[in-house]
């Protein structure tokens, strides 16, 4: 089970290489922050596959603070703060 | 008792100006005072103890060497706190009439500066390769905001240069203590020394990793791009401090590393580098000094040539070399605290510090230009005074060692460090006829004049004062005595 | 049989997440892409996420994952949501030609 | 010690390599705080991979130090970065001449 | 699994690669938070669950927040911001060529090193049982080594002071004013969220003397849900900063410090606990340490010394 988890990591790691491309490609800001989820969300996955594979619980903690940041993140992609006292 | 005073040392600064965050705008003067006050008695208790009980150490915690971190005073550490909590405590006194007035700007002012104090002890009483790191961008990280008391608006880019090479340079320092960690297994300054002399590549690497990123915070001159615009534009009491103290406490670092830690590890090929480093900085800072237009400035990069000073030591590496750098880091100290209050003084009252402008300051002016005088022969090395005796040790290590080559640049350095001094004097009040100056702001208070002179009188007394200080330093670590 | 289940599970999560990705780096424009990918990641997580939840040993650790999982799909709906409607606003012409 | 090259010492070695390129070649000081963090990156990974070494269990204390290295890198790059938020202002205020 | 780590590694070093000399500053800060997502994962790899929580939440996480934010003030004032002229070739040969020689060194004593196996870490592990807590990491902070990060603490109080002298804080508007955000989701993010965030951070300062997790991670979160609150516009930052805030920033250093104070003369050493006590000693310096910690980089955030409630 543990050599299948990995393989799936794995994968999941190259299709998160792939999404990068779209990153580096844009056209749009949009685009590129989607890619950012994208990656975020891939991450998540990979912990969970891990933290099985490794049997490593902690790591399911881990994948949450990754979920919370990243709709932090988004969130700050589409506020426009100033900067003015 | 004893044992617990390098602690308080460094919590009574430290714990001062966190209160001093707390209480905020009410508490300034009396407040900051008081701490400046107790910090100081707690330090020279501290080094009294030291001069007559020898080496104090601490294990923090109460866990054993390679666990715990230790604080350790012998006597480099403790001529260090003497230095920095003189001239700290001087300066709070110049900084009461500067900064006394209660508002949310002195009360930050006084929050960073005891904490910058408390940080320079810490870094001092530090025993241990990682501490070191914390303590050094403590060091950094309220030295930085300090330079903005100034105004944002002067002080900005000089801070955000200021602040990438600190950052930048202790993490360079930080991958030397992993390494060092790697192959070492310990971060007790007196527990890695023989593992890597033993530890090939890595331990080199390990070590090249922690000069350079010292040098890189003690802006050493390829690096010290950034130190003139923070020290020139920083208001006249962090200027002092920056100059006499900061960038001091990283070549404090430099010569406990080198003469510890890495003892076993030093190539000769490096410390002649470092040599030729610093005869490079005394060249070059001594040029730019004189060819300044504006009177802080000078005064900055006098800084940037002084370092090179101390850097002459690893060549040498011989006990008298020892001496004299050690005693040219204190001399330094004080006359260029003395300098720095002295412009700051020259600034308060002509509003500007643009040299060519500055006429007939002897009047109003008579103290503070009297102390960047007497303060000025001690940073030219002349009889009697602290950087005299400087100069002196280390020229006799030049020829101790039969490199005289060094005596030529110890030379040469004191004629340019006259150019630029007299060339600021002259200036000041050689050239007295002509137009004075126009718009005259406050006469500078008793306090702040009075405090300039006493360090400007001090950098004459080191110069009598040879014995009982080198006595407390004790020789050269590892040779034979 | 648990371990055939999440076998099963984890592997259809990996086709949407895969099916997610080639519609990033095909679909003509941003907000097919958009549209695609939440529904395609999220749907992938949760199959993945269920795969995980079924080999976990304690109740604790099946609520984490199903919370993770629970976050993930909402807070990424909404990102999406919000960085559609920002990019009708604001930067779908705004990005500098390199 | 194994001759088998390491990913992950070898991704440290790139992260020091590239922040430091970077730290030369950038002028914008928001991107030379960008190429500080990957060097500072670079040198937690080596701590991270000299703690990984030990025989057992993890060793903390090289933990103990990136935890700390990063809090440290973190706090300096936000005052940073309120730095670079100031000098724009005042850029934005065309009547200020800096002494840059 | 060397497959999977060489591919990590690979695309650790592009991102970077990328993050340094890509032009577009905005695309330089996107590829700086998936490198910080890529170093957690690989962290995880390298049996440093720890780590990654910390780089995930402080490294990625609010400092990606931060530059996000950051960035749109950098744009907004207009293309070109005072920057040098670019380095001549000369220097960027020269700095690739040491960049080379720098990056070669290292993997090549990163290889070869003899790393001593009989070292500090070694001996806290075995002393765990004195330290009051169970998990190794935590004992070294808050125990073996609570000097430093007692000492860090003040680095974290010098930036924010340093941060307040600049007056350059970040103002969000009500999200309702902000063009292209009005969207009624918002809100229910922010609702939803803030709360389990908030619970999370809890938990993470708690699960640290045991598990993964401690103060500094914890409080990471605890900003997390801070800023959540003020990019929903329901928290701002303010000038006017009140005792009760003051109190709470400089709680953790304080009861740090006055802990270790009080006990000195009695232990015998600064920051040595009791035997009995060590464990609850443990446990509130730590929720101190955190609560002080997430307010100080919620304030790093705000770039102000102080914090009022908006309407949402």
């Amino acid at each position: 089970m543990t050599a299948f988890l990995t393989l799936a990591a794995l994968v999941l790691l190259l299709l998160f290489a792939l999404g990068l491309v779209r990153m580096a490609l844009g056209p749009t800001r949009a685009d590129r922050i989607q890619a950012v989820q994208l990656s975020g969300t891939t991450t998540v996955g990979i912990l969970l596959l891990l933290s099985e594979a490794l049997a490593m619980p902690a790591l399911v903690h881990v994948a949450l603070v990754f979920v919370l940041f990243a709709a932090l993140i988004a969130v700050a992609f589409v506020r426009h703060p100033r900067s003015q006292e | 008792m004893t044992e617990f005073l390098p602690v308080l040392a460094v919590f009574i600064p430290l714990l001062g100006g966190v209160l001093q965050f707390l209480m905020g705008p009410r508490a300034v003067p009396v407040w900051p005072m008081v701490v400046s006050g107790a910090t100081t008695v707690c330090a020279l208790a501290l080094v009294g103890s030291v001069t007559n009980q020898g080496d104090i150490q601490h294990m923090l915690g109460g866990w054993e060497a390679p666990l715990g971190i230790p604080l350790r005073v012998d006597g480099l550490a403790a001529v260090m706190l003497l230095l920095n909590n003189v001239v700290g405590g001087l300066v709070s006194l110049y900084a009461l009439g500067a900064h006394g007035r209660s508002g949310a700007v002195n009360s930050h002012f006084w929050a960073l500066w005891l904490l910058l104090w408390g940080s320079l002890n810490a870094l001092f009483v530090s025993g241990d390769l990682f501490n070191l790191y914390v303590a050094l961008e403590l060091v950094s990280l309220s030295a930085i905001p300090l330079v903005l008391v100034a105004g944002p608006r002067k002080t900005v880019a000089a801070a955000l240069n200021y602040l990438h090479f600190a950052l930048f340079g202790s993490l360079v320092y930080l991958a030397g203590v992993g390494l060092t960690y790697a192959v070492a297994g310990s971060l007790d300054l007196t527990l890695i020394a023989g593992p890597l002399a033993e530890g090939g590549p890595a331990g080199h690497m390990a070590a090249a990793c922690l000069i350079v990123g010292v040098l890189i915070k003690a802006a050493i001159v390829p690096f010290h791009i950034w130190l003139p615009a923070a020290h020139g534009n920083a208001p006249a009491a962090v200027s002092a401090v920056l100059s006499a103290l900061v960038v001091k406490s990283c070549m404090y670092l430099l010569l406990r590393l080198w003469t510890e830690p890495l003892a076993g590890i030093t190539v000769d090929a490096a410390a002649q580098l470092l040599g030729i480093i610093g005869a490079a900085a005394i060249g070059y800072g001594s040029v730019q000094a004189f060819r300044q237009e504006r009177l802080k400035l000078v005064v900055a990069y006098s800084t940037v040539a002084q370092l090179g000073y101390m850097l002459l030591f690893f060549p040498m590496a011989v006990a008298t070399a020892w001496e004299g750098a050690v005693y040219h880091g204190v001399a330094h100290g004080v006359a260029k605290a003395a300098l720095f209050l002295a412009a700051g003084n020259v600034l308060l009252y002509v509003g500007h510090d643009r040299l060519r402008e500055l006429r007939g300051l002897d009047r109003p002016l008579a103290l503070s230009v009297f102390a960047f005088a007497l303060a000025g022969v001690s940073i030219m090395g002349l009889p009697p005074s602290g950087g005299f005796i400087a100069k002196w040790l280390l020229l006799s290590a030049a020829l101790e060692t039969g490199q005289w080559w060094w005596a030529l640049v110890l030379i040469v350095g004191g004629f340019l460090a006259a150019a630029y001094i007299f060339r600021v004097l002259r200036y000041a009040f050689l050239n007295a006829p002509g137009p004075t100056i126009e718009i005259e702001g406050p006469v500078p208070p008793r306090l702040m004049s009075w405090t300039a002179l006493l360090l400007g009188v001090l950098s004459i007394v080191l110069g009598f004062t040879t014995a009982p200080i080198l006595g407390l330093l004790g020789g050269l670590p590892g040779a034979a005595p | 049989m648990t371990h055939w289940m999440a076998a099963l599970l984890i592997t259809a999560g990996l086709v949407f997440f895969l099916a997610g990705t080639v519609g990033l780096l095909r679909f003509p424009d941003a907000f097919t892409r958009l549209h695609a990918l939440t529904k395609a990641d999220n749907t992938g997580l949760g199959l993945l996420a269920a795969g995980v939840a079924v080999l976990a040993l304690t109740w604790q650790l099946v609520l984490l994952i199903a919370l993770t999982w629970l976050l993930a799909a909402m807070a990424s709906s909404i990102a999406c949501h919000l960085v559609a409607r920002h990019g009708l606003h604001h930067d779908n012409h705004e990005e500098t030609r390199e | 010690m194994s001759i088998m090259p390491e990913p992950f010492a070898l991704a440290a070695a790139a992260l020091i390599a590239v922040g430091f390129y970077g730290f030369i070649t950038q002028q914008h000081p928001l991107r030379r705080l960008l190429a500080i963090n990957i060097f500072g990156n670079g040198v937690f990974m080596t701590l991270i991979l000299v703690a990984y070494w030990l025989p057992g269990d993890a060793d903390p204390v090289p933990h103990a130090m990136v935890l700390t290295g990063i809090v440290i890198a973190v706090s300096a790059t936000a005052f940073g970065l309120a730095l670079i938020r100031r000098r724009i202002l005042d850029a934005n205020r065309k009547q200020d001449h800096g002494d840059d | 699994m060397m497959v999977f780590d060489s591919l990590l590694a690979l695309i650790i070093a592009a991102l970077a690669w990328r993050c340094v000399t890509v032009r577009d500053l905005f695309q330089a800060i996107v590829t700086f938070i998936v490198l910080g997502l890529m170093l957690a994962l690989s962290w995880t790899r390298l049996d440093a669950p720890d780590l990654a929580l910390a780089e995930a939440g402080i490294g990625a996480g609010l400092l990606g927040v931060l530059l996000l934010s950051t960035w749109r003030v950098v744009r907004d004032a207009g293309p070109d911001q005072g920057e040098g002229p670019p380095p001549s070739p000369w220097v960027r040969t020269a700095a690739a060529v040491g960049s080379i020689a720098l990056g070669t060194a290292f993997a090549v004593v990163l290889h070869t090193v003899e790393v001593d196996s009989d070292r500090a870490g070694g001996l806290a592990l075995e002393s765990l049982g004195e330290a009051g807590v169970e998990q190794p990491v935590t004992a070294v902070l808050l125990n073996f080594r609570s000097y430093d990060t007692l000492l860090e603490l003040g680095v974290l109080l010098m930036a924010l002071i340093g941060a307040v002298l600049l007056r350059s804080p970040l103002i969000h508007r009500p999200a309702a004013e902000d063009t292209g955000t009005e969207s009624p989701l918002l809100p229910v993010l922010v609702t939803v969220f803030t709360p389990l965030v908030l619970l999370m951070g809890t938990f993470l300062v708690w699960a640290g003397a045991h598990s993964p997790g401690g103060a500094f991670q914890g409080g990471a979160v605890l900003a997390g849900a801070g800023v959540m609150l003020v990019l929903g516009g329901r928290l701002g930052g303010d000038a006017q900063v009140s005792l009760l805030l003051r109190a709470l920033l400089i709680l953790g250093v304080s009861v740090f410090t006055v802990i270790g104070l009080l006990l000195m003369p009695l232990e015998g050493a600064f920051m040595a606990y009791p035997e009995g006590l060590v464990y609850p000693l443990m446990v509130t310096i730590e929720f101190s340490l955190a609560l002080s910690i997430g307010l100080t980089l919620l304030l790093l955030f705000t770039g102000t010394n102080g914090l009022r409630g908006a309407p949402a």
